[in-house]
């Protein structure tokens, strides 16, 4: 992915811009499939202790704000749909376009953290549901809870850290495509950011009802 | 060799095209970076391979001869942890998978150059963060940094060894990325999988492995580290959590990983094996498909290290069934090794006889897995020195072997000059002949009870750890030889020629060291891999 | 075995022999297969080396019936030892009627073990020949291993849940006691020795031996202290005679089987499972009771129902 | 061009079925369902997921390559999950009766559920 950023679209190593392509893209997969087997050792973990102590984690899960929950997700969701349509732009040579829905991108994906910090972490925070740090919860189960949280703020946390990264990779590419870097021939670096954001979304995709909804909210 | 030899001076190739560290230290060029894995692995094993020695000194007496215990514990866990991460992971797939891959295939590098540069970067702040910790008065956790132990009961440097490894795994799943899609995409017009040398069938299967199961031993390091940290206890019985998940999450990473240690020595046995007995190898396809098995299948066999953990024993017998299953495709290349060399031309130069030595070594080793394997038999030598024993038969025996033999064989192809063959054979035997004596009594310490990680033991076992001991000496020796005799042919060895050993494949078509773009124009494949039937001079 | 130099442990206990004899399959596989690479090698390297450089071999690309065979015969050879070794493991992890038991708690880095009776040792354990014994383990901190490789038993001792074990010893005499999972610092030093003594010395040693009251009573009295009796007995929570090994029908409606496990969470985290019928009053013991104390309290519960507590395992 | 470019009417209409499962998705979490719950909830998490996947990530238009890397990784993510989670529930299952004829538990079941959850051994 760094290479296509080289002053010629076609690194030397490639024979053609096709073959460089496809490597930049299915580079950007096999990364993923990485990912997705971070992110799996946490889900291995959740889903056997929520099942080993399923009351203690649906009272956990009614502690959250599903809410703010939605709104997040909603959130992400704009925020990869205008991904896509910059990764368009950038396919289709729209400097202006690409410009602004890089920066719509971003917008949201701050929005995302900001709701997340200053609504819901401080919250927890402050209500004593941070194992660690601040846990005074005490109903029933509270050792289930407790455990619960900690995979609330591991999983969150680490899923945080991914967009804060996806950023900090957004605003180089809102750098480069200032100065006119991409176009037809040359947008894999925007292409593969554009996988890495949305691969990012899923996992709130799956964040969401794991942490919020299954404890049953009836 | 008929073609004539331009010394390495007279020509522009990638070790002299520039000068000076930065040079050095910012190219992007493969084979230069897998000179720079070179160098830092080979300080990495003998950091390692010191604290061996000091272990196998305070071995010695049964009171132990040097240290205290709290000291010896340290000294076996930097040893794991120096060995597994920063010697043995890398060694193979980081210097001559590096080197080799996009020779091999006739391509100009790696599809991603800068990144495979930072693999590189990224594996030396791991191992600075690993050896901080060493310095910093160590880390006594075992490479294997079960909890409850490392995140609650131990205050040495855990935080920055767990932080290392967590680093230096990046680096691994980097070029493991680097190598699969350079693999699929950059093969030379010709080059279809079935005439691709089995070295890179094995290193193709390595970096699945790496892809794959390294992302699950980071986040479960993070987890060590989070629980340590904010007592964020997920593994924590105090809560609930529950020590045996950390062991699943870190044995799906660590059973495959033994095997991105072996693979690649695999596919160095299979290029050795061919190249000096002038044979096609035996069975190619099955070769080449029992990598990809062995990747697939060790995926599926973890449990085997919790037989007595106080995992469910029906898990127990699953994994059981499944360890013999991976058994299966091992036994498959072994054999097919031995096979080509029927009818063969074999010659006995240096890096055959390490060959040679792998495959004894390795069987042995591999076999003794199978008692492991066994549910019945590893609850009495678990976790005692028969364990030990196994795995250094085939780390030591095997992967340590594939990867001087490799080494050996590309030497030439690496620096352009040949080292003295006699030399090398002689440390190849001081090599097999101290392994043996250092590791087979293990075995033997191993079924009489003996458990691992001891720095005291009962006065016993004196006498078969004294052999043991007195074997590591002389495989310390073994070991230093082939480091002189490296860097003295660097200077005086003789010039090599692009193709010493009259081997095929595409790494020796072009001078040696090759130039920076390897070569002139990109090579046309017209043949299958080893096609040592062909008449002299046909390109293969 | 021979005595200098012995190439395995003492037979010391029913499981012994029949691992060894896997053990000793295992070596003639290892042998053979050993013995067959080795000397192929050897009889090819010596027969087909290289007379001259000009040499060129006939190529062969491979066949594929000997490539069954050879992956038939080890694919044969491991069922074989997979269902022989899972049939012997599945025999020795289950603990026979009637066995006496013995309660083993691992801490950093010593052993405590008490018998039913009563005495407790450190780093000791006393055992008549020729009885079935049956260790239920657990730790105080980290994870331990309980190993004897005389006996060939071994399982690890894990914080929060208990792990078990069983033994035969056919021989007197004194065998080593290992810790085998590294647990820290002086983890080489956690060892001790177990003393297999005829029936009638054992009794001797029994009597004899630093004895406090036995588990049982001494659970009695915590269960006093703990005032358990305020509730259990009077109604507000169901009584605990004959609960044990008796399966329970919880508030979900699910069973679970009182055994062990179950009572040490009963007390531990009575929130867990709430029985049916009864409301969940009742309060943690969780930092009250130490690990001992707890096994002691189960002691004391088993003994309120004592046939179901012998002949369950 | 290199890849495909999209028409921008998918891209909103993705954009419009996402919004709807989410608000799905939490709707039906008020519902009582029972164990269907969880069930419902990933399914349209998995459904929310292809589509992100097919069209946002362009993986309906990539090479099959693409797909076999993305399969495999779940593939492997079901192995982890599947052969740790057969330890976790069949640890209620032991201890093995004396004998498998005269055994007088009533299991194998599913172990049951609460806090510190199964008796383990
Ligand atoms: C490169 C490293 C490597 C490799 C390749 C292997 C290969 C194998 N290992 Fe090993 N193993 C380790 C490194 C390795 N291991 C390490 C480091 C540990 C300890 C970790 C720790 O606790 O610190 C360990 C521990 C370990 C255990 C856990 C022991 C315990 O802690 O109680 C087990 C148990 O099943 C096991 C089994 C096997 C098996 C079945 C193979 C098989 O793949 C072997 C296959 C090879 C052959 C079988 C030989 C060739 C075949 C023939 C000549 C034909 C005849 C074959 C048959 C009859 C089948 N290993
Ligand atoms: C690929 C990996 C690898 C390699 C190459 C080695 C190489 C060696 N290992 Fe290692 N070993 C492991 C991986 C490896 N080991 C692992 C994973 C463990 C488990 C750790 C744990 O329990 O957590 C282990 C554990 C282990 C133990 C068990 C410790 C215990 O449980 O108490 C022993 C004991 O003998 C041992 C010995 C040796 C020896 C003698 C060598 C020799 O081959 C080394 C020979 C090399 C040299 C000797 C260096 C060259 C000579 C010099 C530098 C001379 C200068 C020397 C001095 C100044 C002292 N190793
Ligand atoms: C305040 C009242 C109270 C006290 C004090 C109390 N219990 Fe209980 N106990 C209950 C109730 C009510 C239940 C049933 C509901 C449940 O399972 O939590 C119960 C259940 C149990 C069970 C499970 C019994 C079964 O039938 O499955 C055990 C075992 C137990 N208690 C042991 C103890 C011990 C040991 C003590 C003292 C250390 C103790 N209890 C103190 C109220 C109490
Ligand atoms: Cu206790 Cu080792
Ligand atoms: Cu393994």
């Amino acid at each position: 992915m760094a290479d296509s950023h080289a002053s010629t679209p076609l690194a030397h190593q490639f024979e053609d811009l096709e073959q460089q392509h496809e490597a930049a893209s299915l580079g950007m997969w096999i990364f993923l499939a990485t990912e997705v087997m971070f992110f799996g050792g946490l889900f291995a973990g959740y889903t056997i202790y929520r099942n080993l102590y399923m009351p203690g984690f649906d009272v956990g899960s009614h502690l959250l704000n599903v809410t703010i929950g939605a709104v997040n997700t909603a959130v992400l969701i704009c925020s990869s749909l205008t991904m896509a349509l910059g990764v368009r732009a950038a396919q289709l040579g729209k400097r202006h376009a690409l410009l602004t829905f890089l920066i719509l991108t971003m917008a949201l994906g701050l929005a995302f953290i900001l709701i997340k910090l200053a609504l819901e972490w401080r919250h927890d925070y402050l209500e004593g549901f941070a194992p660690g740090l601040n846990f005074t919860f005490a109903g029933p189960n509270a050792k289930s809870v407790e455990l619960f949280f900690c995979f609330y703020f591991a999983m969150t946390g680490v899923h945080a850290l991914h967009m804060v990264v996806g950023m900090g990779v957004l605003s180089v590419l809102l750098v480069l495509a200032w100065k006119g870097h991409f176009g037809p021939e040359r947008y894999n670096a925007v292409e593969t950011a554009g996988l890495y954001w949305h691969f990012v979304d899923i996992v709130w995709i799956f964040l969401f009802p794991l942490l919020y909804l299954i404890g049953g909210r009836y | 060799m008929a073609t004539a030899a331009v010394g390495p001076e007279t020509r522009v190739h990638y070790l002299n095209v520039d000068y000076g560290i930065k040079s050095w230290l910012l190219t992007t060029d493969h084979k230069r970076i897998a000179v720079l894995y070179l160098v830092s692995i080979t300080l990495f094993f003998f950091v390692g391979g010191a604290a061996a020695a000091l272990m196998r000194l305070n071995l010695i007496e049964p009171n132990g001869a040097l240290v205290e215990p709290a000291t010896y514990n340290k000294l076996f866990s930097i040893h794991g942890i120096i060995m597994v991460f920063f010697f043995m992971i890398p060694s193979i797939p980081a210097v001559l998978g590096n080197f080799l891959v996009p020779m091999m295939i006739g391509a100009r590098d790696l599809a991603f150059p800068r990144l495979n540069l930072l693999s590189w970067y990224i594996f030396m702040a791991g191992g600075a963060l690993c050896m901080y910790a060493v310095i910093a008065g160590g880390v006594d956790t075992g490479w294997t940094f079960y909890t409850p132990l490392s995140t609650t009961y131990l205050n040495s440097n855990v935080m920055s060894a767990a932080l290392g490894v967590f680093v230096a795994g990046f680096s691994s799943i980097l070029t493991g990325l680097n190598f699969v899609v350079t693999i699929h995409k950059m093969r030379a017009p010709g080059m279809t999988w079935f005439r691709m040398p089995l070295f890179l069938w094995a290193m193709y299967a390595t970096s699945i492995i790496q892809i794959l199961g390294t992302p699950v031993l980071a986040i479960t390091l993070a987890l060590v580290g989070l629980e340590r940290l904010f007592h964020v206890g997920i593994f924590d019985p105090a809560v609930g959590g529950d020590p045996i998940l950390f062991q699943h999450l870190f044995w799906f990473y660590s059973h495959p990983a033994v095997y991105i240690m072996i693979l690649p020595s695999m596919g160095v046995i299979s290029e050795l094996v061919t190249c000096f007995a002038k044979k096609r190898i035996f069975g190619y396809s099955f070769v080449a498909f029992s990598s990809v098995a062995i990747a697939a299948i060790s995926f599926l066999v973890w449990g085997h290290h919790m037989f007595v953990s106080g995992q469910s024993i029906y898990a127990g017998i699953i994994f059981s069934a499944l360890s013999f299953a991976v058994a299966i495709p091992s036994a498959i290349k072994v054999f097919n090794w031995t096979a080509t060399l029927y009818k063969g031309s074999i010659s006995y130069q240096a890096p055959m006889l390490y060959a040679l030595g792998f495959i004894g070594l390795f069987t042995m080793g591999g076999l003794t897995g199978l008692f492991l394997a066994t549910l019945a038999v590893d609850t009495h030598v678990h976790d005692t020195y028969f364990v030990v024993g196994h795995f250094h038969y085939i780390m030591v025996g095997g992967a340590v072997m594939g990867y001087l033999g490799g080494i050996h064989y590309w030497w030439p192809k690496i620096t352009g000059r040949l080292y003295p063959d006699g030399w090398a054979r002689l440390a190849a035997a001081i090599i097999f002949i101290g392994f043996n004596l250092t590791f087979f009594p293990q075995y033997m310490l191993g079924y009489l009870g003996m458990p691992r990680r001891y720095a005291v033991y009962p006065p016993e076992f004196q006498v078969l750890n004294v052999m043991s001991s007195a074997g590591a000496s002389i495989l310390g020796v073994g070991y230093l030889i082939p480091l002189v005799y490296m860097l003295w042919s660097l200077r005086y060895g003789p010039v090599a020629g692009p193709n010493p050993w009259g081997a095929k494949g595409l790494e020796w078509l072009t001078p040696s060291p090759p130039p920076t773009e390897n070569f002139e124009k990109t090579p046309v494949v017209t043949e299958e891999a080893y096609a040592y039937g062909a008449k002299e001079g046909a390109v293969g | 075995m021979w005595q200098g130099f012995p190439i395995r442990p003492d037979q010391a206990s029913t499981i012994a022999r029949g691992v060894d004899h896997l053990y000793y399959f295992l070596i003639a596989i290892d042998l053979f297969f050993t013995a067959v690479i080795f000397l192929t090698i050897f009889y090819f390297a010596l027969r087909y080396r290289r007379r001259s450089q000009k040499e060129q071999p006939p190529q062969i690309e491979g066949n594929i019936p000997l490539e069954l065979v050879w992956t038939a015969i080890p694919l044969g050879l491991v069922v074989i030892v997979f269902l022989w070794g899972t049939s012997l493991f599945i025999r020795n992890s289950r603990p026979p009627a009637a066995a006496m038991e013995i309660f083993v708690v691992g801490k950093q880095w010593m052993w405590k073990l008490q018998h039913p009776e009563g005495v407790e040792e450190i780093n000791a354990l006393h055992v008549p020949v020729n009885r079935p014994v049956k260790l239920t383990m657990t730790s105080e901190d980290v994870i331990h291993d309980f190993s004897v490789p005389a006996f060939r038993i071994k399982k690890d001792v894990v914080p929060g849940m208990y792990t078990t074990l069983w033994f035969e010893a056919t021989k007197t005499g004194k065998f080593h006691l290992f810790c085998d999972q590294y647990c820290g610092t002086n983890h080489s030093l956690m060892r001790g020795e177990v003393t297999v003594m005829e029936p009638t010395e054992y009794e001797q040693w029994l009597s004899g031996g630093i004895r406090g009251e036995s588990m049982a009573q001494a659970g009695a009295k915590l269960y006093d202290q703990l005032a358990c009796i305020t509730c259990h007995g009077t109604g507000k929570g169901p009584p605990l005679v004959g609960v044990y090994g008796k399966p329970v029908k919880l508030s979900d409606g699910s069973m679970v089987v009182a055994d062990d496990a179950y009572l040490r969470e009963s007390v531990l985290y009575p929130s867990a499972k709430i029985v049916a019928g009864y409301p969940p009053v009742m309060p943690t013991f969780k930092g009250q009771v130490t690990e001992e104390q707890l096994l002691q309290l189960i002691a004391y519960i088993k003994s309120l129902s004592p046939e179901e507590g012998k002949a369950r395992k | 061009m290199l890849g495909h470019v999209v028409p921008k009417k998918i891209y909103f209409l993705i954009f419009g079925a996402l919004l709807a499962l989410t608000a799905l998705t939490t709707s039906v979490a008020y519902v009582n369902l029972g164990q269907w719950n969880t069930i419902a909830a990933l399914t349209i998490a998995c459904c929310k997921a292809t589509l992100v996947v097919l069209f946002f990530m362009h993986l309906r238009w990539s090479t099959r390559l693409m797909r076999v890397v993305l399969l495999s990784a779940l593939l492997w993510l079901a192995i982890l999950i599947g052969l740790t989670t057969t330890d976790f529930f069949s640890r209620g299952w032991t201890p093995i009766p004396e004998s498998w004829e005269t055994s007088r538990l009533p299991l194998p079941g599913p172990p049951p559920q609460g806090e510190f959850g199964t008796s383990r051994r």
